[in-house]
């Protein structure tokens, strides 16, 4: 800590800083200190740094340049440790901390002697724009090796290598009126609505609230301006209506005024978010507000004046020396040079001057400036040199001198004698632009407005720009702007606006500015030294001036041949400069060359924040049955179906080792064909439907028949889409005349709800029905296998008998003694019983199972035997075995198509188009392996020729493939062109490791073709 | 055509790279031509150069309303490859695929066609069995592509979560490895100006406002800048398709909707392949300048703003800070939308219309920029022989009355 | 009659019951509230939850005749029984949902069904498939807007609002019955999602679980 | 993000409770059979797409559960009015198209009509457009 406590240009006194509050703080391994209310960019100025990072592709040294969000070139990586890295942190938009470590993103070995800038200097001539597109080529195959030595230059700062430890969340705001900016025009605005009695949030993104008046040299009813804004703030602070977001940017404005707000809570008390009462707060927060009416009150950055070697340490933007002073007491250097096209900028000099610092000279483009900053910088006895600019910095890693010449504005060209001013300092001012950026978002295309020599915004319904978010520059029109837009916004949501008293501003002569963004020097443009436009992607005025050259005209093309405006800061200091210079290029004007479309977001916003609390464990909902404890308890190794958690199989312990998935399956499929098993068939959609016209509304969107099935009968249904692929498959009961309860696939419930109502509320709504979802509401516990009758008879009261209770019946009962539906239906083609009970109820019943089922086997199955034991019956699962492509008749399943039904139902009559009809469609079928051992791949593809060159006819595909404990064999089904019709035939799979699998079509159904099993 | 080599380039810095040629004219419309394209996009410029190279007709026509390259190919994440599940798709962009690994030589202009490998993860049993079937698929129509473990993916990207912890984990995954990302304005210049050297007109800011039919053919186009004639008119509009349709006097099997994409800021190089997940629903890569290029889903409304809905990308970056939890303090620079046409199955058109000697290219959804070449040179052939090229025969608009779809929707999945 | 099947789902009190968030307090835990606790939420189990479908004015005789108090006049509001222990939703034209204490489901399913007589309705018990949460404390309203796109301010979501709402990834019924509290009716398979979602969110208020 | 009005809730309410249908007022064939395989395609699949003034089916699926349709600009995504499923659009193309004629205001090709040509009376029917 020797030398870092100097600050050797820090102001005696002045700014908004917390003198008694030190911090500490590292960059670059050195350490240094500043003060609470520092930027990390103003106490590195503070502290005398001139070199803050390098840049991207020349590798120049470069400097802070401005004092916000337009900075683009002092960005740095910062963290102490792994997980809390952040790449790309602007440090003028960093509070300092205590024990703050931050390195510049570039720079090898460090940021003063830097290897690459080598490169830079002798080999930046041979990096004009879009030279990789020139070169590179030859040899073809050397391209991807010449890739990997231009991607290690890529980049500013690196990821973090370790996950974040810190979390972020969301808050969703609705308001009257979102005032965005908490400068002059904001707060009067936000004011004016706050009185009325409107939902305002005003929202700003800066450290502390109060924009340009924290820095004016205006006073305000007499007094300075920041005692005002600190007054109106308190009161804001005490309305209930109004909520107050500093450290807040406006990032994205999306359709129908949804805005999103970046907070950052913690980011200016450490690199992670600090403990607070035991628990650790979200580090920042993305507000995501619903705005009745939005105003605009984003003030306009400044532009910088495009000039020979504009990019060394030293060159500065003027409103941010005129900042660093006036709110930070640094003055960040020693002899000034001001190069100007306005008044406004005058200020930055003046307020030098009483910094105690020299001023060498104002050098403004104007032939013959007028009004009272003139006055008072010749009252200073600043010299003053008009209708000249600063043609050229000298200097390396700080500024050592400025050139500056007479020019002519219109000629574009220098017309004198340079004079050479000895100065560490250049300050620039071409003008101020209105921060449209948030107006764009919403599509609308900003216009150019010659008075201010600037875009505004143009407006959609609803959004308001204020003060010099607009042009208006002046304080006293732009305070007055937002009371008057307040009241507007106010108007348009009904609300009528109290009046504002505006405290009273000295007002001020100004004269105005020149058109100037890109200076001549005596050289032509591409000879002249670098004159930077886009300080962070390199690009020079040369550069674009080659790009027009070239035919990239259109000011898109410009941009993307040059990489203008890409980079983190998205063009907001450059972007004008250098539409400007392709338009001086082109022979046109500014707005017949355009502005390019600015994107969310605003300044860049961590994954973390977006993401919210959407992540880790809650990064999508899990969905358990009420036998989801019993599953863990269990031993489940589960299976994510849809956002359900299901049993995919229950490993046991068998003589102290885990089974296999292989190993229990076998156990279960075996469990269940000899004894009795168990599956959890809870999360199978469910749906209660009602109505006089339920039955006549299940033919029309089955592909069967319905008008018989009677009470207490159960009916497999097929359903189609309209055009006639199957698209879900259950079973559905009668439960009375007028009352069927649906079932359907775990992952097609939601979708199949959706579809009844799509039908009934779009095409028929003359049906007398409703659907309701039961999903939730029953627990379905599936028991299967030949001695599932004697469990059941042990705790059920129902009527068991093969006669009374046939199979597809269902009946109400008790089982455990909870009340329950049981329906003897199957899936495994086994004696079953699926029992349903309210699912309050499911674990006793679930439990008293297991208690009565030990002397039976019984056995707790999931997914994987399932899918094994219904492939053996040749059961289809939608989804898997079809894939939206397949009718039921390809399927093999005409027995489930009710061709006659007067009804033309969903699917029919897609059916008979000339593809559907084709006969060699794909069809499902089963494949014997010739190998028994052999277990086909599912997705294996099917040739009839495997000798065939490459590429090969493939016929089809195995969509499940297992292997059958019951058959000792593997087995398959798959669909085959034609394969209805190519019983016993040999079709061969030939696969990624060479061999080639034979198989014989056979019947789909493996096990007990006769169904008699499940009819026991 | 001046031509670009590394040794030109290094002469051109000697005299201050005041000598460079424009790389395209600025011409004036002529009023006729053989063949007009609307729509100057890289399918559109490649179609026109590919007519001019391969089929010698260089009397030929771009009509861009706006600025070369301005549409989609301007907007999209640059995914190449060519691992597509059914025969015809997949042999359309094999086809592509070819022609992309000569491009960069073929057009003198560095695509910076970039075969880094393209990953599609697998995070369910059917997600794996798709990518079996799809892998089996490719392999036998001699593309190449395997299926990774779980074990072979960390290899290939140590920085994503592959641990069973995560809410899907991952089960395996597809890998294409000639399969990658081009740097996508590069296509739309390079086949500018190969075009333009050969003869070819591009037309920017030149919209279309109707087309000149007789008798139930095309002559030619009205413009805002007068009317320009050419019997054979192939159009090549991507999210503009349905409204020149409309203007020809037909409908199309097509909905325009957003597609968002986003980029980071640039970080030092921390991802050197192409990860893509249908399941939850996201896909990144990294570009040479260090951004994260994340393509986020297509929103369900249609939409011709260039712009989508912001849960959207919430979503894709929750995707994306699931599969790797250490981008959680990499920030988003910028988000942006394209508008994509898409068809019923997932599959472009390549077809002739109800008005002879109009042909339309469209249809490619979120999957277009990986056959610029490909669709450029069938639909050439198309246009050149008045008679569907044998690969594009299966994209015919009949299809949609036939019922002949070639169901992609398992391929495409996310945007892309 | 509507000839629908009605079946009483419950049955003696000895049998063991288990709400939809057993599982969840017991692997995330239910902290107790504290005087720090600035949200406290409770579970009210094992309630009666009927979906009435059919025609308001058919519907509301009925209900007026049975329950003594009719079906909300308004969408998106709350009518209940004067001591507040059963409530009616309103859901969509056609649709509301009926909240009483736990065991009256069934008669009251039946009562309704006898009033109705040969009207067009559906009644559908889904008391199984649903629970109630409520949230309680000084920023219940904020815990509410970290997870719902919702306007829950006074003045958008006043007392006796009732809506269908998005909740973090999922949806949920909203309620708010009274000055201080809201109601959350959740499905029971992602009842454990919203419980660990309230937890972790909560967490800064010093969230407790009245249990 | 979209701010929809449902018809049904009679509230404003966030884009995440609802989904889109595509376009609406498509009738299913009275009688399917009679159709011919062009007809029945163009019924599944084509659609009008229009850049502009496009009648949409949403559903409020986070709500009543009810589809409903929407007039919706698919440029500027202003949505001019809600409105029954079974009701009929009170805006068209076609009667913006006369009112527009009237007003002799031009819209940008972006669809955003820029702060230089208002107009009330285009101004009020395009909703948010001002």
């Amino acid at each position: 800590m020797s030398k870092s406590v100097t600050q050797p240009n820090r102001l005696k006194e002045g700014g908004r800083i917390d003198r008694s509050r030190k911090l500490g703080f590292t960059f670059n391994g050195q350490h240094y200190q500043g003060h609470a209310g520092d930027t990390l960019a103003s106490a590195l100025l503070a502290n005398g740094v001139d070199v803050v990072n390098r840049s991207f592709k020349y590798s120049r040294p470069r400097g802070i340049v401005a004092a916000g969000a337009e900075e683009p070139n002092a960005l740095v990586q910062l963290g102490s440790t792994e997980a809390a890295q952040v790449p790309n942190v602007r440090a003028t938009q960093q509070a300092l901390f205590d024990g703050l470590v931050a390195r510049s993103t570039n720079g090898w070995p460090n940021v003063q002697r830097d290897v690459m800038s080598l490169v830079g200097k002798l080999g930046g001539r041979f990096m004009p724009p879009g030279f990789y597109y020139k070169t590179f080529m030859a040899p073809a195959s050397m391209w991807m090796t010449y890739e990997k030595y231009i991607r290690k230059s890529a980049g500013l700062g690196r990821s973090p290598m370790e996950p974040d430890q810190d979390s972020y969340d969301h808050l969703n705001q609705h308001c009257d009126l979102l005032v965005i900016g908490a400068g002059p025009a904001g707060l009067a605005a936000a004011l004016t609505a706050a009185r009325s009695g409107a939902r305002v949030i005003l929202a700003d993104e800066q450290e502390e609230m109060g924009g340009s008046l924290l820095d004016s040299r205006d006073l305000l009813d007499q007094q300075p301006a920041a005692k005002w804004a600190e007054r109106v703030l308190e009161e804001l602070a005490g309305l209930d209506n109004v909520t107050l977001l500093p450290r807040t940017t406006a990032n994205g404005y999306h359709d129908h005024h949804f805005v999103t707000l970046h907070e950052r809570r913690t980011e200016h008390l450490g690199e992670t978010a600090p403990l607070v009462d035991g628990h650790r707060g979200a580090r920042s927060r993305m507000h995501r507000v619903r705005a009745g009416q939005v105003l605009l009150a984003t003030g306009a950055h400044e532009r910088p004046l495009v000039y020979a070697n504009n990019d060394v340490p030293g060159n500065l933007l003027a409103g941010a020396v005129s900042t660093y002073i006036r709110r930070y007491g640094v003055v960040p250097g020693n002899k000034l040079v001001l190069s100007t096209s306005n008044d406004h900028a005058y200020r930055a000099a003046l307020d030098w001057v009483e910094a105690g610092r020299e001023v060498v000279a104002i050098v403004d483009a104007r032939a013959n400036p007028q009004g009272d900053w003139i006055d008072a910088a010749k009252a200073k006895g600043i010299r003053i040199i008009t209708g000249s600019a600063v043609i050229e910095a000298k200097g390396e890693k700080r500024v050592s001198a400025a050139r500056v010449a007479k020019i002519d504005l219109a000629a574009f060209k220098v017309t004198g004698q340079a004079e050479t001013l000895v100065c560490d300092t250049i300050a620039s001012s071409g003008g101020y632009s209105p921060v449209i950026h948030l107006a764009s978002h919403t599509g609308a295309r900003p216009t150019w407005n010659e008075e201010i020599l600037g875009f505004v915004p143009s407006l959609v319904k609803g959004v308001h720009a204020a003060g010099s978010a607009r042009g208006i520059h002046d304080l006293a029109a732009g305070l007055a702007d937002g009371v008057a837009m307040a009241s507007q916004a106010l108007e348009a949501l009904g609300q009528s606006a109290k009046a504002v008293e505006l405290p009273q501003v000295d007002s001020r002569r100004e004269g105005a500015a020149c058109a100037l963004y890109q200076v001549p020097h005596e050289k032509p443009t591409l000879r002249a030294p670098k004159q930077f436009v886009d300080l962070q992607n390199d690009v020079t005025a040369g550069g674009i001036e080659l790009a027009t050259r070239e035919g990239f005209e259109s000011i898109e093309h410009v941009k993307r041949y040059t990489a203008m405006g890409f980079g983190t800061d998205q063009g907001k200091l450059g972007n004008i400069n250098g539409m400007a210079i392709a338009a001086r290029c082109l022979g046109k004007s500014i707005p017949e060359v355009g502005t390019t479309v600015f994107r969310p977001n605003y300044t860049p916003v961590t994954f973390g924040a977006i993401v919210g609390r959407h992540c880790r464990d809650l990064f999508d909902p899990e969905r358990y049955t009420a036998l989801h404890q019993w599953h863990v308890e269990n031993g489940a190794e589960f299976e994510d179906v849809g956002q359900w958690k299901r049993p995919w199989y229950f490993p046991q312990v068998v003589n102290g080792k885990k089974e296999t998935m292989h190993e229990a399956v076998a156990r279960e499929c075996r469990a269940v064909r000899e004894k009795v098993g168990i599956l959890d068939a809870s999360t199978l959609g469910k749906i209660d439907i009602q109505g006089p016209d339920a039955r006549e509304f299940l033919g029309r969107v089955y592909t069967n028949k319905w008008e018989k099935l009677a009470v207490g009968k159960c009916r497999y249904g097929l359903m189609c889409k309209d055009d006639g692929m199957v698209t879900d498959d259950g079973v559905t009961s009668c439960l009375a005349e007028n009352h069927f309860l649906m079932t359907t696939t775990t992952g097609g419930a939601a979708a199949v709800l959706e579809w009844l109502e799509l039908w009934h509320q779009t095409e028929w709504p003359e049906l007398n029905v409703t659907f309701t979802s039961v999903t939730d509401h029953w627990a379905t516990m599936t028991i299967t296998g030949p001695e599932a009758r004697n469990l059941l008879a042990e705790i059920s009261d129902i009527d068991l008998d093969r006669d009374s209770f046939k199979f597809m019946d269902w009946r109400a009962g008790k089982v455990a003694g909870v009340p329950a539906r049981v329906f003897r239906i199957s899936f495994t083609g086994e004696l079953t019983y699926e029992i349903n009970v309210q699912a309050n109820y499911a674990m006793h019943v679930c439990k008293t199972l297991f208690k009565h089922g030990e002397k039976y086997g019984l056995t707790p199955y999931g997914t994987e035997t399932m899918h094994v034991l219904r492939a053996e019956k040749g059961f289809i699962i939608v989804g898997q075995d079809t894939d939206g492509s397949v009718t039921p008749e390809d399927l093999g399943m005409q027995w489930c198509v009710g061709y006659d039904k007067p009804y033309s139902w969903i699917g029919k009559r897609a059916l008979t188009r000339s593809d559907t009809r084709r006969t060699d469609r794909k069809q499902l079928v089963g494949l014997k392996p010739k190998d028994p051992k052999v277990v086909l791949e599912e997705g294996a593809q099917i040739v009839f020729d495997p000798k065939h060159a490459i590429p090969m006819p493939m016929v089809g595909h195995v969509t499940s493939s297992y292997y059958s404990p019951t058959l000792d064999s593997g087995f398959a089904l798959a669909v085959v062109k034609g394969g209805q019709q190519k019983m016993g035939e040999t079709v061969y799979l030939p696969m990624a490791d060479g061999q080639v699998h034979e198989a014989e079509i056979v019947s789909p159904i493996f096990v007990d073709p006769k169904g008699e099993r499940q009819n026991v | 055509m001046q031509r670009y080599s590394g040794f030109g380039l290094a002469k051109h810095a000697l005299s201050h790279h005041e000598n460079w040629e424009r790389q395209w004219r600025n011409p004036t419309p002529k009023k006729q031509y053989d063949v007009i394209i609307v729509g100057g996009g890289g399918h559109g410029l490649a179609t026109a150069y590919y007519l001019a190279k391969e089929h010698g007709i260089k009397n030929v026509a771009v009509v861009e309303k706006g600025w070369l390259g301005g549409g989609n190919t301007a907007r999209n994440t640059t995914i190449v490859r060519s691992n597509y599940l059914w025969d015809e798709a997949a042999a359309l962009y094999e086809h592509a695929m070819k022609l992309w690994e000569g491009l960069s030589q073929d057009l003198n202009y560095n695509v910076m066609f970039s075969q880094r490998g393209v990953m599609n993860l697998g995070h369910t049993l059917q997600d794996m069995r798709d990518i079996q079937r799809r892998v089996n698929a490719n392999r036998l129509n001699g593309i190449d592509g395997e299926v990774l473990t779980p074990e072979q993916i960390q290899e290939i990207v140590p920085i994503m979560d592959c641990s069973k912890n995560a809410r899907y984990p991952i089960l395996g995954a597809s890998w294409q490895p000639r399969a990658g990302v081009a740097r996508h304005d590069a296509v739309a210049w390079g086949y500018a100006r190969a075009a333009d050297a050969l003869g070819v007109d591009l037309l920017q800011n030149t919209e279309v406002t109707g087309f000149k039919i007789r008798d139930g053919r095309v002559y030619g186009v009205h413009t805002n800048r007068g009317d320009i004639e050419a019997k054979t008119v192939g159009c090549v509009a991507a999210g503009n398709s349905g409204v020149l349709a409309k203007m020809a006097g037909f409908r199309l099997p097509l909905e325009s909707h957003p597609l968002q994409a986003l980029v980071s800021e640039p970080l030092k190089p921390v991802l050197d392949t192409v990860v893509m997940s249908n399941h939850v629903h996201g896909y990144i890569s990294q570009s040479d300048k260090g951004d994260l290029v994340i393509g986020a889903g297509i929103d369900g409304y249609n939409g011709y703003g260039q712009r989508g809905s912001y849960p959207t990308v919430e979503h894709t970056l929750q995707a994306i800070v699931e599969m790797f939890p250490i981008f959680s303090r990499v920030r988003m620079n910028r988000q942006w939308g394209g508008i994509v046409d898409t068809c019923p199955d997932a599959c472009p058109i390549l077809s002739a219309t109800p008005v002879k000697g109009l042909f339309f290219n469209c249809g490619w959804g979120t999957g277009g920029f990986k056959a610029t070449p490909g669709s450029g040179h069938v639909f050439a052939w198309t246009l050149a022989k008045n008679q569907a090229h044998p690969l594009a025969a299966p994209f015919s608009i009949d299809r949609f009355h036939t019922g002949a779809l070639v169901d992609e929707h398992g391929a495409a999945g996310v945007a892309h | 009659m509507s000839n629908a099947a009605t079946f009483d789902t419950r049955t003696e009190a000895n049998i063991p019951v288990e709400s939809p968030l057993a599982y969840s307090y017991q692997r995330s835990g239910a902290p107790a509230p504290s005087a720090k606790s600035r949200v406290v939420l409770r579970e009210r189990a094992f309630l009666g939850h009927l979906v009435l479908r059919g025609g308001a004015i058919v519907l509301d005789e009925a209900v007026r005749a049975v329950l003594g108090f009719g079906l909300p006049a308004r969408p998106n509001t709350l009518s209940h029984s004067e001591d507040g222990a059963r409530s009616i939703q309103w859901l969509s034209p056609d649709e509301w949902l009926l909240i009483v204490p736990g065991g009256e489901e069934f008669e009251l399913e039946g009562a309704l069904r006898n009033a109705l007589g040969d009207a067009h309705y559906a009644i559908v018990n889904v008391s199984g498939g649903q629970t109630l949460l409520e949230l309680s404390g000084e920023k219940a309203r904020e815990l509410l807007m970290k997870s719902t796109p919702s306007d829950v301010h006074p003045e958008a979501f006043p007392v006796g609002k009732g809506v269908t709402a998005v909740f973090a990834k999922t949806n949920l019924i909203l309620r708010r019955p009274t000055e201080t509290r809201w109601e959350l009716v959740l499905r029971r398979s992602f009842s454990d999602y919203c419980y660990r979602w309230l937890l972790d969110a909560g967490a800064e208020y010093d969230i407790g679980v009245e249990r | 993000m979209f701010l929809i009005y449902c018809p049904y809730c009679e509230e404003h309410r966030e884009e995440e409770e609802f989904r889109p249908k595509g376009q609406a007022h498509i009738v299913r064939p009275k009688d399917p059979e009679a159709c011919s395989d062009e007809e029945w395609g163009d019924y599944l699949f084509f659609r009008d797409n229009p850049r502009g003034i496009h009648h949409e089916m949403w559903v409020h699926a986070v709500g009543c559960r009810k589809f409903f349709n929407v007039t919706r600009h698919t440029v500027t995504y202003e949505i001019l009015e809600t409105y029954k499923m079974g009701e009929q659009p009170r805006i068209t193309a076609e009667s913006l198209a006369r009112v527009e004629i009237q007003g002799n205001v031009q819209v940008a090709g972006g669809g955003q009509q820029t702060v230089g040509a208002t107009n009330a009376a285009v101004a009020s029917v395009k909703g948010e457009q001002a």
